[in-house]
Formats: structure tokens, C-alpha cells, sequence
């Protein structure tokens, strides 16, 4: 046998208030750690005492490459702020712009614009189910959702030329018109995706295991949310209807009819709850869209060949897919922004972990992690 | 009933047979477990709409011997802080008991290698003897991943073999034997299987077995999402190998116990006993691995609560009124 | 339209925040045009009462959007200036955002808002990370993104000046 | 019948016609012989075992769970039913670095990163293979720029990489035809020892 003590005594970075606590560090490689997190749990058997997550395993200077490339020039890098809504984060910047240069869009590239929004919000959260099922054990789960998630992404595919970060906006309108195979297709994924959610509905959420690890974990309350600045479904699942497309309408989202879910726990059965509601939302939304889509350009008739806004501040908040995604742009008057500042909905979520996770069970936190959907590099920018 | 007549007995030399016994079990369990992998891949794909292996094979068949030949292949790597006798016993810990306890089954009448009158009594005890390399393995590993994945492995194992071996008892207490052979030449005489008047047991039997061998939704030891690879975290190469070796097996025996116990064991009509004995123990084996691609995990107080709550309760009781019926009888 | 079924667990006010609260507080109150701008309101404060500010919004039941910082050294260079800027909203009723600026020395400290507005805890820790403004009152201000052992402070502009979007790119 | 001679451009299966620039490539690509200098040629094959070993190795890459970025999405996909990477037999995604064969770079490395990947590589036991997925682990991709302070510009800086796949991100198809490069030249014998 080994002289070396193992437990809580010989571990430098244990924490002077928990004496009696081990320090666990999971991540940045860690399975479920969506990517390259790391938590470091002071913990006591299996109970956690005090975690701290650790960010910036993913930082890839975002807000520095927006302040020395023009406009135009950071327009790639939008959508890979967060990849999995990266339609929302692109088209959010290019009216985040707009808005700053008052550039008009087509109508029918605002309604494609929304079926895209809507379509990438859809995808975002079925990856969600899949990932959280994945997190608390569930493995077949998560290949039902990448299975439907493939028919959005080759809709999205055949418009943009991108699985997944795409570049599909431009300041005006949007690159590629849609056609007839587009529409025609979005058709049949909505009717399968309205067939799919009870067959998610008997897979998951009837199952007892599931309930049983998801009712009661986790809870944030209005409070807390408040507190820390959590936005989105996790919001949403504390009761609170807060939804930018609802409370600063932007682009022609004023023109849908669609709710917004709410549900009361605040517990992660509650955030899966929100989100399949909201699946359910967007394909109203993007039904009506396909509808009401109307013919004409998608691009001014003249774009603007430079851009060179005024001096000033201007703030625009779209709401992606794990909530409220604000820009706050500064001009200096140049062709470079002087300043843009990218408030992602993640990092306010997890920056509420610590109070949340104390007290709960590995698994708990696993789960708890998972549920608040984070990416990321969305997070680290 | 006098017992019929064993492989063993059969050869000269009683040292040759244990040594071809040995041989011929540990051939067996290769190859099954080699199919079981493949099978369980083939499965879960077939269930998640995939293909599962097809490139290596027909069908993919040899996906798991080429994974076998490059674990052989691969390097062993011993980390520094390792406690050095417990970590490179334990892989042997585990994978022994297993080859000993698959030696006592009998998969027809007379093909058995070992026909002990205390059987079942070894093969829980063998299997216990596993989880005390599970718990080398996790401690020794000195990490902190494998040491939690340890501790819940032993505290689940003891916990759910109480309930495992309280409803193999009802069956006991109806044969009135522990001989594996003699349970299984009972029900073939009396033309029915002990699941049909002990549906509780088996019910029991199967979810605390799905525990004792660590499968989903039960797979907390080695909680993929949550302690990376459990008490195996630190394992590479070829001991790595035993234990998934180790597993399969597990799984193995405790549908081969299940068969003889519940199902009849090489009884059938038509077919020859082993075919009958390895189909039922593939249609177990097949519903656990149905179990493990559908349910997610519970969490470790669930676990535990669930076993002392609900199953060693329900197993006690049906225990008691099996020997009140039995008295009766 | 249907209404979603709200079901709120406190009583949170829904009226904006009384703006007579915080003019005392701000060297200036602006409205402006949130068409334009994205904000409701500007207000102009002194750094110590920062707190204060936070206080009063937080009390009307309002939530820290965002939390980050200017480097405008180089815009005024007599008179060199680092910006902090809050955004403030509200989670009911119609978006009522309110940016509160506050002009900082090089090497002035803030005022932590972190025991007021706990969503500030990692704004601040970003943005002396980002930009090396130290926060007086904050329980752990260590870096958030960049490695513990880096010597910079990426956002300032005098810091790994990038090609200023050339059209050749690099 | 006998065939038309063909030009010289459109021999083999997936080689197409040239603008006259290839030319001088086309030339030198038609120089390298298949043939096995004398001088190098082994005195000694062992090349049965050799060859199932190897063989084995290649149809049998197990990948590290490890997802840096984007990629890391498209490298789900293409472990999820519609690609089933499975087929291949490098479906089996290990979590511990100590049981996984080929490690995917799949997105950004930054430098807070860099360290715990080289701890990673370390801790895979030989033999083992890297494959850079995606612009960034190529060369920093779209995040390379002068004085880029957060990102480490290329996997390769970190660990010797068997295969660089191009794309931001590639497509899972790109990633099995990767794979699929990777275990051709597993299989011609060469590998990493170390």
C-alpha cells in the first residue's frame, strides 16, 4: 500500500471553510460538461458544498475581432458566438446594424428571416432534449432529436449552404431567396415535427425515471432568476413571461400570433416543459410565416456599399434560443465599431450555478447544469 | 434422482477435465462476450435507427474481435500516484470469479462442468467476490472519479444482492434444492416453470440483477455523464478490456441464473437443451439490453431507496408467503 | 392573441422605476428615443453612487442586463476617460431599458455592485479582465476568461492593435 | 471493341480533365512510382501480424468525448443516426482519455485550453492518432489574426496530427471520409510511436 493519504486532508486547494470537503474538478474534459466547462465541486461524499464554474476555456477574443474589423467583416463571426441558434445571433447582428444604420428590409426577407430564426430555435431546442435525456442517462432520446434536428438543418442547408454556421443575413435582407422546395419542405417538417412531440411525450416525459430526476432539481426561482439576470426558458420555467420578441418586439415578430410558455416550478421537468411549448410556438410562428410569406425583393434596391454609422451607443436585444441576446454597439463614426459588447444569455445563467448547485448531488448537478442548455463559447465569446 | 453423470466424471483424469473445463468455459465466454457487444451495438442501434457495425465482417460480426486485438495491442500505461498492487490486481479480481461462477451451469442435462449441490450459494458468491475488485479498482486507482464510481458500486451491490437472493430463494424453498441442475430437471418434470407460480420473484429477480450488474437504468458505477468511466476511469488496454469482459459476462450469468431459476433452463420441447438454455438466456439478455437503451439513470439516493423501500420488502414478503404456501402444500 | 398563463410568484411591481428616485443620484437624466437607440433612459453617475443606483433598481424589480466597460483613453487624450455602462430592464410589462454610464480615471477603482445585483459578480470579473478596472467591495475579483497567469488586458486599444479590417485581410 | 485511347488527363477513376497549370503537377504526380525502392524494401516482412494488428487498429478508432466548439456539433452528427460513424466502428465515444485510440480536435483551442489538451494527449495510451477538424485547429481559421492574444493557431502546435480536415465546420461527412483517410494509412503501416 501507498503511504500517500488520499481524501480531503491532502488536497491543496481545499476550501478553508469546508475543511472536511474534497475538491472535484470536472472538466474542461468531461463528458457532460457541454463542451469545455469546468466546475470545481467542493464536495462531502456526494454532496456538493460549494461549486465554482470556470469559465473561459473557449474564449476566442469575439469583442476584440469586432473592434478592428468593420461591420461587414464581423458578420461571419456572429453566428459562431453560439452555433446552435446561429441563425438567431446572425440575423440578430444584422439588425442590430440596420437598426444603427436605419437601412430598410424587404418585407419578404423579414419573413424569411423569421422562418429561419424560427426553424434554428427549433433545432436548438430539440438538441437540448437530446443533450439533457443524454445527461441524466437517457441515450436513445438523443438520437430521436439529431434525427429530427438533420431535417431542419437541411432545410436551413439548402438556403444557406450551412449546417450550422451560418452567414445567411445581410445588412438590408438575407443572401439566397427561399423557393418552392424550401417552403414545400418546411411544410412536411412542420407536419412531422407536430406528429414527433408525442412520440418525445411517451419516450421522456411519461417516463418515471425522467419525472423523478427532473421534478424538484434545480429550482430557480423569480428571485434568483432576477438576481443573477437569467433570461429565456429558464426564466420562463420560473413563471415569469419575459420574452424580447414579446416586450421589444424586433423585426416583424409583433405580426405573429404566438404565446409565450410559461410554467411555475422553476425546476428542470419545468425548463423541459418550456421548451417543448415552445417548440410547439415556433411552429406556429413559422407556419404563419410560410403562409403570409409575401413576393418581392430580398434586398434593398440600392444596399449600402459602406457602412458608416453615426457616433453613439445603441443596445438591440433579440431572443435566441437560451435567451435575451443583447448588442451594445458604439460607434466612433468610423467604419469600425468602437465597441461592441455581446450580452449572452448563458453566461448570466450560469453565473447563478454557485447558489444553485449548492447542496444538491452530483447527478443533481449534472442535471441542473444540463438543463440551463449553455454553449460554451457563447458564454466565453 | 441420482445426477447425471457430468463431463467431468466422463474423463480419466479429473485434473484434465477441471483444466479442459476451464478452457472450454473461458472459450465460451470470449465468444459470447465478443457476440454480446456486437449484439448490444446491433441492438442499440437498431432501436436508435442506426446501422450500427457493417464494415468489419458481414455485419459487421468481427467489430468486436478487431477491438479486442487492438486492446491487446495497446499500451498499458500505470499512472504514477496508482496504489501499484491493488491496481493491477484488480482487472484479475473482477474477471476471475466470473470464469468460476459460469463453470457451474448446466446447459443440458449433463453438460456441466462442476454439479455442486450448493450451486446457486456459489454463484452469488462469486459474484459478490467481484465487487471487491471493483473496489480495488477504484481505490487503487487513486482517482477521485473511479473512488466515488467504487463506493457506489459497493454500496449498490450489497444492497440489491439482498433482494437478488431472497427471490432466488423463493425458488429454493419450492425445489427444495440449491443444485442448479436439479432445479432446472424439476421444472422440466413437472411441465411448468417456477416464473409461472413465482412471477414476483422474477420480476425482482430481473431488476436487482439489472443492479448487480451495473446496467442501465442502474449504471450509477460507472455513470458515463457523470463520473466519466467510473471506477474504470484510469484502466487502459487489456485491463480495461477485463472488465468490460467482466460485465458482459455478469450479464451473462445472471440471465443463465435467471434461466435455470425461472425459465425452465435446457427444457423445451423439440430442440436440443442447450439451444433451448442459450435462446432463453438470449431473449434475457436481449431485454436488458432493451431496458438499457430506453430508460435514463436514476440518482444514487433513488437507487438505494428504491432497493430498501420498495424491492427487499416485496422480496421478504413474497418469500414469507412462498414458505406458508409451500408448508401447505 | 392568446395570452400565455402567467403565473407569477411574486407580487413584482409593474410599473417602471420611479424616475425621481434616481435623478438625485445621476448627474444627468436623459429619455431617449428607444426606436433609435435601444435605451428608454441615460443616466450619467459618479462611481460611488453606483451602489446606490443598483439599489434603487433592484428594489423597483428590475434585473442587471449587462455590465461592461469603454476603453476611451484614446478618444480624449488630454483628458483620458474609461467608461463603465450598466444596462437595466425589467422582466414584466414592456421593455423599459436604462443605460447608466460613469466615467472613470486610468487606475480609478469602482464601486463593487456585486452585493446589490449578484449578476454583477462576473460582469466585473470581466471587466477587469478585460479592461484592468479594479471593483472596491468585490468578494473574489480574479480574472474570468483569460488564464490566471496572463499580463494584459485584452480590450484596451492600445493592446494587439489587429489589422484595421483591411480589405486583403491577413 | 476496343476502347479509344484516352488522354493522358482522364486515366483513373476520379482524376478530370486539368486546365493547362496542373500540367507540370500532373506530371510530377505521374512520376511517383508505386514501386518499392530495393534499398528500403524490408529483409524481413512480418507483415501477417503486422497487418491484422494494424488492420484491427484501423477498424477499431475509438474517439475521445471531447468537444472544444462548433465542430464538436458536427462531430455528434456524425456519431447520430444519420451518419452512424458506428458503421465504422468509431462509434464508441470514451469518455477517459486513457481507453480512447484517436483524439478529435473538433473546434477552437484557446490558450487556457492548450495545457489541459496536451495533459489529454498525454494520458491516451500508444498507440494514438489526432485528427484536426475543422479551420481552427488548422491554422486558427476564422479567429487567426495579427495579435490574436486568445487562440492557439493549430492543433498541430500541440500534438502531432495524423489528419487535417478543412471546414468551418466540415461537414460529417467530411469527418468519416477523415476517418476513413486516418485508417488508410493505419493500415499502410504507418503510425505514431510515442
Amino acid at each position: 500500500m501507498s503511504d500517500e493519504p488520499r481524501g480531503a486532508s491532502s488536497d491543496p486547494e481545499a476550501d478553508p471553510t469546508h475543511p472536511e470537503a474534497y475538491v472535484l474538478n470536472m472538466g474542461p474534459q468531461h463528458p457532460s460538461m457541454h463542451g469545455v466547462l469546468r466546475l470545481k465541486l467542493h464536495m462531502i461524499g456526494e454532496e456538493i458544498v460549494v461549486a465554482e464554474p470556470v469559465i473561459g476555456y473557449a474564449h476566442r477574443a469575439h469583442e476584440k475581432m469586432a473592434e478592428n474589423r468593420n461591420y461587414l467583416m464581423f458578420l461571419p463571426n456572429s453566428s459562431r458566438i453560439d452555433y446552435l441558434s446561429g441563425m438567431i445571433y446572425n440575423i440578430g447582428y444584422c439588425q442590430a446594424v440596420e437598426k444603427l444604420l436605419e437601412i430598410e428590409v424587404p418585407e419578404r426577407a423579414q419573413y424569411i428571416r423569421v422562418i429561419a430564426c424560427e426553424l434554428n430555435r427549433i433545432a436548438s431546442h430539440l438538441l437540448w432534449i437530446g443533450t439533457y435525456v443524454l445527461d441524466i442517462g437517457g441515450v436513445t432520446p438523443f438520437l430521436y432529436c439529431w434525427d429530427d434536428r438533420e431535417q431542419i438543418l437541411d432545410l436551413l442547408d439548402a438556403i444557406t449552404g450551412s449546417r450550422l454556421t451560418y452567414s445567411y443575413g445581410r445588412f438590408g435582407g438575407v443572401t439566397m431567396d427561399v423557393d418552392d422546395a424550401f417552403l414545400t419542405g418546411t411544410r412536411t417538417f412542420l407536419e412531422r415535427m407536430k406528429s414527433r412531440l408525442p412520440e418525445y411525450d411517451t419516450l421522456v416525459r411519461k417516463n418515471v425515471i425522467f419525472i423523478e430526476r427532473s421534478r424538484g432539481v434545480g429550482i430557480m426561482d423569480r428571485q434568483t432568476c432576477r438576481a443573477y439576470g437569467v433570461t429565456g426558458p429558464c426564466l420562463r420555467a420560473a413563471g415569469v413571461a419575459y420574452d424580447v420578441r414579446k416586450s421589444e418586439p424586433y423585426g416583424i415578430y409583433d405580426r405573429f400570433d404566438f404565446a409565450v410558455p410559461t410554467e411555475s416550478a422553476g425546476d428542470c421537468l419545468a425548463r423541459y416543459d418550456v421548451r417543448i411549448r415552445e417548440i410547439e410556438e415556433s411552429l406556429k410562428i413559422v407556419t404563419q410565416a410560410v403562409r403570409d410569406l409575401p413576393a418581392g425583393p430580398i434586398m434593398p434596391d440600392k444596399p449600402k456599399k459602406k457602412f458608416k454609422p453615426a457616433e453613439g451607443a445603441s443596445y438591440f436585444a433579440v431572443e435566441a434560443a437560451r435567451g435575451a441576446f443583447g448588442m451594445y454597439l458604439v460607434s466612433d463614426g468610423s467604419e469600425v465599431p468602437f465597441k461592441l459588447k455581446l450580452r449572452t444569455p448563458s453566461f448570466s445563467n450560469l453565473s447563478s450555478m454557485p447558489k444553485v448547485l449548492a447542496g444538491t448531488m452530483v447527478a443533481d448537478t449534472i442535471a441542473i447544469v444540463g438543463s440551463l442548455d449553455i454553449v460554451l463559447p457563447e458564454i466565453d465569446r | 434422482m441420482s445426477p447425471p453423470e457430468t463431463l467431468v466424471d466422463k474423463l480419466d483424469s479429473p485434473w484434465l477435465g477441471v483444466v479442459l473445463g476451464v478452457a472450454a468455459v473461458l472459450g465460451m465466454l470470449t465468444v459470447n462476450v465478443l457476440f454480446l457487444v456486437w449484439l448490444e451495438r446491433k441492438v442499440s442501434a437498431w432501436i436508435q435507427r442506426r446501422m450500427g457495425p457493417t464494415e468489419v465482417g458481414p455485419f459487421g460480426l468481427f467489430q468486436t474481435l478487431a477491438d479486442m486485438l487492438k486492446l491487446l495491442s495497446k499500451q498499458l500505461i500505470t499512472p504514477r500516484h496508482v496504489d501499484k498492487p491493488l491496481y493491477h490486481l484488480a482487472p484479475l479480481v473482477v474477471f476471475v470469479p466470473v470464469v468460476a461462477a459460469a463453470s457451474l451451469f448446466p446447459f443440458s442435462a449433463g453438460l456441466v462442468l462442476q454439479d455442486l449441490d450448493i450451486g446457486l450459494v456459489l454463484v452469488f458468491a462469486f459474484g459478490g467476490l467481484a465487487f471487491v475488485g471493483i473496489f480495488m479498482a477504484g481505490w487503487g486507482s487513486n482517482n477521485k472519479y473511479a473512488l466515488l464510481g467504487a463506493m457506489r458500486s459497493v454500496a449498490q451491490n450489497i444492497s440489491y444482492e439482498i433482494p437478488l437472493i431472497l427471490a432466488s430463494l423463493s425458488v429454493v424453498l419450492m425445489s427444495g434444492t440449491m443444485n442448479l441442475a436439479k432445479i432446472t430437471a424439476l421444472q422440466s418434470e413437472r411441465g411448468y416453470w417456477f416464473i409461472v407460480l413465482q412471477p414476483v420473484a422474477a420480476v425482482i429477480y430481473f431488476i436487482a440483477a439489472l443492479a448487480e450488474t451495473n446496467r442501465a437504468p442502474f449504471d450509477i458505477p460507472e455513470a458515463e455523464s457523470e463520473l466519466v468511466a467510473g471506477f474504470h476511469t484510469e484502466y487502459s488496454g487489456m485491463r480495461f478490456a477485463l472488465f468490460f469482459f467482466a460485465e458482459y459476462s455478469n450479464v451473462f450469468i445472471v440471465s443463465m441464473v435467471a434461466t435455470v431459476l425461472f425459465l425452465g433452463g435446457w427444457s423445451g420441447p423439440l430442440l436440443p437443451g442447450p439451444v433451448w438454455f442459450f435462446l432463453k438466456v438470449y431473449a434475457l439478455v436481449g431485454l436488458t439490453m432493451w431496458v438499457r437503451w430506453t430508460f435514463p439513470r436514476l440518482r444514487f439516493d433513488q437507487l438505494m431507496s428504491f432497493c430498501w423501500v420498495v424491492l427487499t420488502p416485496l422480496a421478504i414478503l413474497n418469500l414469507l408467503i412462498t414458505a406458508f404456501v409451500a408448508r401447505l402444500v | 392573441m392568446s395570452t400565455p398563463p402567467l403565473t407569477s410568484t411574486d407580487a413584482a411591481p409593474a410599473a417602471p422605476v420611479d424616475l425621481a428616485d434616481l435623478t438625485p443620484l445621476a448627474a444627468s437624466s436623459t429619455t431617449t428615443d428607444p426606436k433609435r437607440t435601444g435605451f428608454h433612459h441615460h443616466h450619467v453617475a459618479l462611481a460611488p453612487s453606483l451602489p446606490e443606483l443598483a439599489r434603487v433598481f433592484t428594489s423597483a424589480g428590475y434585473f442587471l442586463e449587462m455590465l461592461t466597460c469603454e476603453d476611451r483613453r484614446l478618444i480624449t487624450p488630454a483628458l483620458p476617460k474609461m467608461r463603465l455602462v450598466q444596462t437595466w430592464n425589467r422582466f414584466d410589462g414592456p421593455a423599459d431599458r436604462h443605460l447608466v454610464t460613469c466615467e472613470l480615471d486610468p487606475g480609478q477603482v469602482a464601486p463593487s455592485i456585486t452585493a446589490v445585483a449578484p449578476a454583477a459578480d462576473w460582469y466585473e470579473r470581466e471587466v477587469f479582465d478585460m479592461y484592468g478596472v479594479r471593483f472596491a467591495g468585490h468578494p473574489d475579483l480574479r480574472r474570468i476568461l483569460l488564464p490566471d497567469d496572463s499580463d494584459f488586458h485584452a480590450l484596451l486599444k492600445d493592446f494587439g492593435q489587429m489589422d484595421r479590417g483591411s480589405e486583403e485581410g491577413t | 471493341m476496343e476502347e479509344p485511347p484516352r488522354s493522358p488527363e482522364l486515366v483513373g477513376p476520379e482524376r478530370v480533365t486539368l486546365g493547362p497549370r496542373a500540367a507540370p503537377i500532373l506530371q510530377r504526380a505521374d512520376a511517383v512510382s508505386d514501386e518499392i525502392p530495393v534499398e528500403v524494401a524490408p529483409y524481413v516482412r512480418f507483415g501477417l501480424l503486422d497487418d491484422l494488428l494494424n488492420r484491427a487498429r484501423a477498424n477499431s478508432l475509438w474517439p475521445l468525448t471531447f468537444g472544444l466548439a462548433c465542430c464538436a456539433i458536427e462531430m455528434m452528427a456524425a456519431g447520430a443516426s444519420r451518419h452512424d460513424l458506428d458503421r465504422f466502428g468509431a462509434g464508441v465515444f470514451r469518455p477517459s482519455a486513457r481507453q480512447a485510440d484517436v483524439m478529435i480536435f473538433a473546434g477552437t483551442i484557446s490558450k487556457k485550453m492548450a495545457p489541459v489538451i496536451r495533459q489529454l494527449w498525454d494520458q491516451m495510451p500508444s498507440p494514438k492518432w489526432a485528427i484536426a477538424m475543422g479551420g481552427c485547429t488548422i491554422d486558427g481559421g476564422p479567429f487567426k489574426y495579427q495579435n490574436q492574444y486568445a487562440i492557439v493557431e493549430g492543433a498541430d502546435l500541440l500534438v502531432p496530427v495524423d489528419v487535417y480536415i478543412p471546414g468551418c465546420p466540415p461537414r460529417p461527412e467530411a469527418l468519416i471520409a477523415g476517418l476513413l483517410k486516418l485508417q488508410e494509412k493505419i493500415k499502410a503501416g504507418r503510425r505514431f510511436k510515442g
